[in-house]
This record gives structure tokens, C-alpha cells and sequence, in this order.
């Protein structure tokens, strides 16, 4: 009865009340940036008034505009590959001869999120001088992304492994006459496609939502871009954004629907009741 | 149709000893089973000759060439897993194609292999579906027409019914055994179920602790087992204590009379197990507090719980420990 | 053969690499602080040369250390527990009554991770006139940094969850005559120690490493701290973020080993050769 | 002992219909066995029984009271589940001792209480260990122990058997069965394998589609199935055209000729598969072009493949269709 009562009503608000906290804010900002309203007078009385994206439109017709998001794009495109290509054997690797050391794995790659960003960045400033050769290139920031975005592109493909039933499928693989690489390029990338989906999108998002290191290093990257918008036109800056973060919401809700669980599979296969 | 040979093959993993001097030869066409408990090594015995384990010392050869150094994707065996091992992203039509297209075939060829295939394990309307979308003895009867459709010189059975249903799993019994027939390729097949065993195979390996207690006909092995744990390990046994020592009896040796003084061991009835065309009588003898189970043709005796019988021999006994 | 190469040498040199663009600013970070030597002169030739503690040792006699300290440590445990409350109900719920729904519940945890901190903060301070009254308390920054959390305190406990068998256990419970909340306390948070266990650790890193939005709402956690401090002494200040880091990361090697994985459970249960 | 009644419940899951106009009255201390199908219902009564699924409609009782307002932790059922269901946190004896803590006993009579069980079940020496470190055999004694601790009304058995090695199975088969029959337990035993439900059941329900097609004896749902579906679902079935329509036998209704005039039929001899005690002999009829099966006492006849042969019938058929 009690377990009645708890999905009904409990369960939901507690919900709901995560979201408040999460989309209140957000609520708030997107108002303040597209609402041609003084922020000291916004209301609830006022909610529909004035909303305009101009602000928007004056953000986009910078000239830097342009050429900050072409440098995010190819470091995006760099960091997802690059993690791809560095994860997906290692992880199959790990999964298949060393699942014992797979969840102190698991454990080490949640390191880059629990560390203060200001720890990298100081370490970073020292050692700046003694690497320019390599800080110079605006593509030096695609390592340290793929170590920032380590933290979920792990668990996305990790978890995508986990779903399969590797050892069996390699072994089939194998026994058919495919050696280790075909059978990585043939068996394991097709079945891990919604897994690495999600971990190149989150490699977009990582790059699109990194600012203190882009900007220690003086690479002029979109959020870059927009930090410094910001400071001569705030309305157009917190517009980009919200442009910027509903757009990544809006990919994450696709692969969302994308990836639909195929945990029915087992079930019906054992074929009981 | 090529002989595989196992010689003086010896695996451990860490303290344990999997395989110790393991030796087998499988004639060419032949269906060989290993048959034993958890642990025994048999599944080890067939991963180092799909090239998936290395063995510590010993060969494998195929029609006489030794096969160590050859990787497992180039040593044109098929494999059988005990867990569903179709690759989920293809259909059935193409799993079943997977192997031939790494053999360089025309397309055409490739087809009329899968469709053949596809004819010989009964599923040639389900060449469309997805593994998802069958059910596991169905996943099993794919993954087997993958494993032929390469034309392998030896057919590894890893267990390949004991995830299944007991019906599908009798079905599919009777079904690899007319496929191994109708090909004629080399089998092993590992299981721990000796009703798979007696059942399918031309000759039985019967293993314990790494070593082959015996290699023989399914008659043989039931019937004259080479040591009291083969004996006990396949089928139903009886341990009587006699003039002989223990006496290992199987239950269709025995017969039940109503008289007790018809037969040579005087015993209560404590159960009756209902098996359709049989029936299992357990009995507790008077003299030996013990159990013996008497396997009669249903309808021959009723084994009503409580009533007083007795016991004797009609076959021979198996071994005396 | 070549899955044997790289086993041996291609997975460790990537793993290194990786630990290189990770580990190396963090030890520029060290020297910076502990060694009393210009930055200008760092050389791998005086590695060894003046290292001294006594930045740190300054640090701690500030008189605004302790309460920084102990304010971040209230939020760190009103986190913890605010969350764990809130997850585990939820995410049994969700694993009994909605497995389908699970995987888009995860991928929603993911955006509090992918958002810029940027567009919260904006957010905050918009909302800020209007919510003086909750805003006002320290503790306020606790549903903040719950939701903050959320992607990792939820996978915590989700992947506890999915290493049980759930359902059978639940019924177990409740056919022995245990109603639904006896049960979570009696059967499921006992086999999610060690999940609860780094759950709570992981809020801890979150309350210790967030910046930003305690600097908007002008909260004196132990971060706002060492922000301010490394500003009147830098060396201080970074000594303290390595020392934060340092116990952060011990705690996650302690968590990683105290939570051996269970795998081989199942596989000898299934008693297979 | 407590008799449990099923009257008249429907069940549905969305668009499938489970169970329909389910009824079933278990007596006092009866051992009943639900068997069928995947997908049957079966399991899906045994859950309602237990209070984890709600009926669309019909009523659960329990020794003539109505379930249906209390709840599954107040139903004073013991259930064991077909995965593994202990406590993975807890040793043997707490995991056993689980259901009497919630009872307010004192700490000295949940020990004794213990240590019976634990005794019933063979595992007195195991109290301690942890479920990890048990078999799967030993880990279903175990969740067997401690539903029948907390002394239920009625013990729901849900394929307890399923995921154990064949030899596990038939030993916890035996074991189980005495158990019950020793406490007297009434008993709801759910099942897709037809030799667990002849074996162990006092009575036997045979399901399909939601519905009950026949419940008796292992004996009358063997030899006096109700409908085609129940013949062909317990033991298996040769269906053989004649002139009363197509008859369906038992394989050990016909009797094997090696002279072809001896029979009734007249074919070749397919196949043979040894069982131990007997052999099961297929063979193809010329006339009908199919395929029959007969059992055969091990010996009696040898059976290669290739033998002309004829056959005849020595019992009664099951039924025309």
C-alpha cells in the first residue's frame, strides 16, 4: 500500500522538486536576456511582455562570432574522435582481460570532475612555459577536453560494452574468422552505436561548456567568445547562452529517444512465464 | 571431415590444474561429448582447441598439423556458445552469412549457403528477424547454422542447451544429432548433462578434476563404467553393502516383489517418482538403513508409501568398491 | 597476436599518456606552491630543491580557515544525506516500476554536468531579488549542490541497484513479512553500502571543489576561501587546493578498494565449467 | 495446512490476457504443480496467490478467507524464487532467521528454529558461509529453509529448479518433495518442465493460455490427457494417422518387429537414443512418411539405422483427432 502511495505522489514531487532547482534558474536567465524588461521590475505579472531576440541576433552579427565557433566545432570533432579512438579498445580491453580492474577504472576516471578546474588551471600557468611549442597550437586543448570529458565518455562506452555480452560475441567473432581488428570494426563498433553517439555529443557538450582553460591558454573557442560577448553586451551574452544549452538539451533528449533500452531481449529469449 | 587430437595437454589457471594430461583424439565425423561436473576441465579442453585458452604444455593437431600457432580466427572451427551469441545488430539471414563474407565469396554463393543453412536448422521463413525477436531455442538453431555455414572442419558444442527449456531442449537434442548426422562434420560437445550425452554421441568422455575417467560408447559408460565415479556420475546408481563389498547397482537392475520373502532385501516403500513410461520406487531396506531406488515399468507395481516389499537383482551388478 | 601486443604495450602507453595530461600541471601546481623557488626558474634540475610546507602552515592560521571549513563541511553532509534521502526511494521506484524509463532518467542527471555552471549562476542572480528569504541561509546552497551532484550520486546508486537482482529481492523481503519501507531499510540499504558509501564521498568532492556559485551568493564555504586567500598569497592558496585534491583523491582510492566487485558471484553460482 | 483457492480470476497485461476464469482449489498439505508453456499464466497465479500481482478480477483465498485486502508481507506465504534469491549481505543462518526476526520471537527460539531448518535442508555445516560461496544448489536449500522458517500457510514454489545443472535438479527434485511430504506444507509448485511436475506433484494443473486444461494425477493428465494440447505437452506423442483419424500414442505403446510382417507399420529405422534404462528407436513409415517414435527397453532391440522393421501397438492410444 505504502509502495502504492510513494509512486504516486512522493515519488513525482521529489522529481519535480529537482527540477524546480534545475529549470527555475534557468527560467530566470532566459528572461533577463530575452525580455526587453528592466531586471529590478520582472514579475510574474510582467511574464509575456517584450520578449524579443534581438539580442540574439546583434551576438551572432559579431565577426568573431564565426570563427570562435568554427575553432569549438574542430576541437569538438578532434576530442570525440580522439577519446573514441583511445577508449573503445582500451575499455574492451580492460571488459575482457581485466573486468577485476574495471571498477577501479570506473573509479580513477570520475577524478578530472571531482578536482577543482582550478587545480588544472594553475598547474597549467607553471608548466606554460616550458611547453609552448605544443600550448601555441589552438588544437593543445584537445587532450586536456578528452581527459575533462573522461567522466561520461567512459560510462558511455563502458556501459554500452556492459550491455553486450562481449566475451561471447568476440569468441564468436573470432571462431567466424575475424581477427581482433575486424572484429572491433565489425562487431563491437555497430553494437556500441547509441554508446558512441551519446559519448561524441558529450564531448561537444564538454567542449561547448569549457571556459577556464580556453581561456588560461588564450584560445579564442566559442564559450571563450561568449564570456568576453558578455562583457559588452550582457543581454546577448547569456542569450548565446541559452541557445547554446538548450540546443545541447535538445540532442541529449534525441539520443535519449535514440537509445531506447533493450533490456527486453534477455527476458524474452530465457522464455519463462 | 578431419580428426582433432588432443596430446598429453596439460592447463592451469593459477593454483588450480584445469587439464592434466589430457589426451583425446576424435576420429574424423565423429561426435564425441565430455561429460562431467562443474569445474572438471571439459569446457577448458574445448576453448584450447578453438585457440581461445593457450595450453601450459601438450598439442592440439587437426588431421595431423599442430595447431598452436595458429590464432583462433584462422583455425576454421565453429563454435556453439552455451549464452546467446548472435550479434545483435544483424538479422538472421546475415549472422548466418557473418563468416562466409571474410571468406571472400561471391554474394550469390553467400546466399544460396545462408539459404541452405538457413533450410537445414528449419528456419527459413525467419531469415529477416532480428535475435531479439526469437526465442532461445531458436537463437540456438542460428547460431548453429552460423557455426556450419563455414564449412568448419571441427563443430565445438559448448553447452549449447542449458540455457534453453527442457522440451526445446529435448527438441534441439534430437535436432543438432540429425544435423551432425546429415553433415557428417567432426563434433565435440561439452555438457554436464548426461542425458545430452548418452543421448547424442557416438563416444563419451567422461571427466574429473582435469583427467578422463573414460572414453567409450554411451552403452559402455552406462553400462560398464571404468571407476565407481563414472558410475555414479552417469545415470541413477545404487551402493548396496553385500559378501562382495559395496555393490553399485543401477535401479533397472533391481525388480520389486509384494512378497517379501520373493526377493533378497526386505524394505519399506517411502516414495514413488512418476516418470510416464516408468516409474522410480524408493525403498528403505530393514537391514542396511538405506535407500534403494528400483526403476519398474509404470504400472507394474503401484509403490503405495508405507507398504512392505522386497528386493532382488535381475541384471548384474557394475562394480564392487 | 595482435590482441596480445596491445594488451602489453599499446592499452598501458595510453593510459599513461592520458595520466600525463593529467598529472603533469597537477605537479607544476605542487612545485609552484611548495617550493620555494621563482616560477621562472623551475627547472627538472632543481626538483628537489626548497620544498617547504610552510605555505599551508599559514594558510590554516588564517582566522577565516575554521569556519570556511566547517560551513563547507555542514553543506557537504546536509548534501549527502539530502540526497541519498531523495535517490534511493526514487531510484528503486524507477528500477521496480519503471525500468523503461530508467535510461532517460540517467541521461537527464547527465545535464546538470553538461550545462555551463555560467548559465545557473546568471540564472541565480536574476532570482536572486525574489528569494532573499530562502537565498539568505547559508544551507540554501544544499539543493544547489545536490542537483549539482545529481550525475554522479545518481549513477552511484543506480549502478548499486543494478549489480542486485532487485525485484527477487524485494519480493524475498516482503513474502518473510517485511512491508516496503522495512525493506529498504532491512535489505536494500544494506547491500548498497558501499554505492551509499561513495555517494556520500562524491557529494563531499562537489561541496569542496564548487566555486562559483557560492561566490554568487556570497556564501563563505571553504573554496570562496581559498579563492580569496590565493589572491593576498598565491603560494597558500594553491597549496591548499592540492592538499584539498590530495585528500579527495585518497578517499577515492580508499573507496575504489573497499569496493571490490562481486562479479565472480554469479558465475560461480551458475557453476559452470 | 491451509487450503488455498483460486476462484474465477482474470488477469490482464495490457492487450495479453494471463489468466482467464482461473480456478484451482489446492487442499490442505496437496502438493499442486502449475505446468505449461512460457507465457502460460502459470507463474502469473502463483504471484497473484502471493500478493505481488493484483487480479483484474476473482478472488484469492486462503483457508476460505478473501486475500485480497492484505498485503504481500502479511500473507504468511514462504516463496522461493527461481533466481537466486538470498541475502547477499547475510550469512546462511541470518538469511534463514530473516523472516522470524519480523516476528517478535525471542533470540533462543529463532536459533533452534535455525538450526531445524538447516537440518531439513542438509546444511548444518554451513550457517556461516555466505550466499556467494554457496552453489546454486545449496543456495536454493537455503532460500528453501528460510521460507518454510517462518511456518507458512502455503509455500509457493516459482521454478525453483530452472537455473540449477541437471544433476543438481534431480537430487534438490527428490529432496524437495520429501521436505514438503515431511512438513506438510500446502504447496504451489510452478513449472515448464513436464518430469519436475510428474515427478513431484500430487496433482498436476496443465496450462495454456491462460487457462487450466486439465488438473489430476501425474498419472490421468499422462495416460487420460483431456485435450490433444495436454498429450502432446506431458511425455511425448506420435501422432499417427488410422482410420479413426490421427491417434495419439505414447512411444511406449508400440512395441518394435525386426520382421517386417510382425507390425503394423512397416519403415526404416532413423535413429536410435540411448537413455540408459531404455532406448528410443525412430523410425520413418513408408506408408505415412513420418516419423515415429518407440520406446524400447535398453537391449531389447539395437536399432541401427538403415533396419527395415515393423511396428505395432501394444497399449491403447491417448486420443483421435
Amino acid at each position: 500500500m505504502r509502495g502504492r502511495v510513494f509512486g504516486r505522489v512522493v515519488a513525482p514531487l521529489i522529481l519535480l522538486v529537482a527540477a524546480a532547482f534545475f529549470i527555475l534558474p534557468l527560467f530566470a536567465m532566459m528572461r533577463f536576456a530575452l525580455q526587453n524588461v528592466q531586471v529590478i521590475d520582472l514579475r510574474w505579472s510582467n511574464l509575456f511582455d517584450k520578449w524579443s531576440l534581438a539580442p540574439l541576433w546583434s551576438a551572432f552579427s559579431d565577426d568573431q562570432f564565426g570563427r570562435a565557433l568554427t575553432l569549438s566545432l574542430k576541437l569538438a570533432i578532434g576530442t570525440g574522435l580522439i577519446s573514441l579512438l583511445l577508449l573503445v579498445p582500451t575499455i574492451v580491453w580492460v571488459h575482457l582481460r581485466l573486468p577485476r580492474a574495471r571498477s577501479t577504472v570506473e573509479f580513477l576516471t570520475i577524478l578530472p570532475y571531482v578536482i577543482p578546474a582550478i587545480g588544472m588551471v594553475a598547474g597549467i600557468m607553471v608548466i606554460k612555459p616550458h611547453a609552448r611549442w605544443f600550448l601555441n597550437s589552438d588544437l593543445s586543448l584537445i587532450p586536456f577536453y578528452v581527459v575533462l570529458a573522461l567522466p561520461f565518455t567512459f560510462r558511455s562506452i563502458d556501459s554500452g560494452l556492459k550491455a553486450l555480452d562481449l566475451r561471447t560475441l568476440v569468441e564468436a567473432s573470432r571462431s567466424l574468422g575475424y581477427g581482433w581488428i575486424r572484429t572491433i570494426v565489425h562487431v563491437i563498433v555497430p553494437n556500441l552505436r547509441t554508446a558512441i553517439l551519446s559519448c561524441l555529443f558529450l564531448t561537444v557538450a564538454v567542449v561547448l561548456g569549457e571556459y577556464t582553460i580556453a581561456d588560461v591558454l588564450l584560445k579564442r573557442t566559442f564559450p571563450a567568445f561568449m564570456g568576453e560577448y558578455r562583457g559588452s553586451d550582457p543581454k546577448g551574452g547569456y542569450g548565446l547562452a541559452i541557445l547554446s544549452l538548450v540546443v545541447t538539451t535538445l540532442i541529449f533528449m534525441i539520443i535519449g529517444l535514440v537509445s531506447r533500452p533493450k533490456s527486453a531481449r534477455r527476458r524474452r529469449a530465457r522464455g519463462t512465464t | 571431415m578431419t580428426s582433432l587430437e588432443f596430446s598429453s595437454i596439460r592447463k592451469c589457471f593459477g593454483p588450480t590444474v584445469a587439464l592434466a594430461d589430457f589426451d583425446l583424439t576424435i576420429a574424423p565425423g565423429e561426435f564425441i561429448s565430455l561429460l562431467g561436473p562443474s569445474g572438471c576441465g571439459k569446457t577448458t579442453a574445448l576453448r584450447i582447441a578453438a585457440g581461445f585458452e593457450r595450453a601450459d604444455a601438450g598439442t592440439v593437431s587437426l588431421g595431423g598439423h599442430d595447431l598452436s600457432p595458429i590464432p583462433a580466427h584462422k583455425r576454421n572451427m565453429g563454435m556453439v556458445f552455451q549464452s546467446y551469441s548472435l550479434f545483435p545488430n544483424l538479422d538472421v539471414r546475415k549472422n548466418v552469412a557473418f563468416g562466409l563474407k571474410t571468406r571472400r565469396l561471391e554474394s550469390s554463393v553467400i546466399a544460396r549457403r545462408v539459404d541452405e543453412m538457413l533450410e537445414i536448422v528449419q528456419l527459413s521463413g525467419l531469415g529477416d528477424r532480428f535475435p531479439h525477436q526469437l526465442s532461445g531455442g531458436q537463437q540456438q538453431r542460428v547460431a548453429l547454422a552460423r557455426a556450419l555455414a563455414v564449412r568448419p572442419e571441427v563443430l565445438l558444442l559448448d553447452e549449447p542447451l542449458s540455457a534453453l527449456d527442457a522440451r526445446v531442449r529435448s527438441t534441439l537434442r534430437d535436432e543438432i544429432k540429425r544435423i551432425q548426422r546429415d553433415t557428417g562434420v567432426t563434433t565435440l560437445f561439452v555438457t554436464h548433462d548426461q542425458d545430452e550425452a548418452l543421448a547424442m554421441s557416438d563416444r563419451v568422455g567422461v571427466m574429473s578434476e582435469g583427467r578422463l575417467e573414460q572414453v567409450g560408447s554411451p552403452h559402455e559408460v552406462y553400462q560398464s563404467p571404468a571407476s565407481p565415479f563414472v558410475a555414479r556420475f552417469v545415470g541413477s546408481i545404487n551402493e548396496i553393502p553385500s559378501e562382495q563389498g559395496t555393490i553399485l547397482v543401477r535401479p533397472e537392475a533391481l525388480t520389486i516383489h509384494e512378497n517379501v520373502h520373493h526377493g533378497k532385501w526386505i524394505g519399506t516403500v517411502v516414495a514413488s517418482t512418476f516418470q510416464g513410461p516408468s516409474t522410480l520406487i524408493d525403498v528403505r531396506l530393514d537391514a542396511l538403513d538405506r535407500l534403494v531406488r528400483v526403476h519398474t515399468p509404470t504400472g507394474t507395481y503401484d509403490g503405495v508409501a508405507g507398504s512392505r516389499v522386497s528386493i532382488s537383482m535381475v541384471g548384474d551388478h557394475l562394480l564392487a568398491v
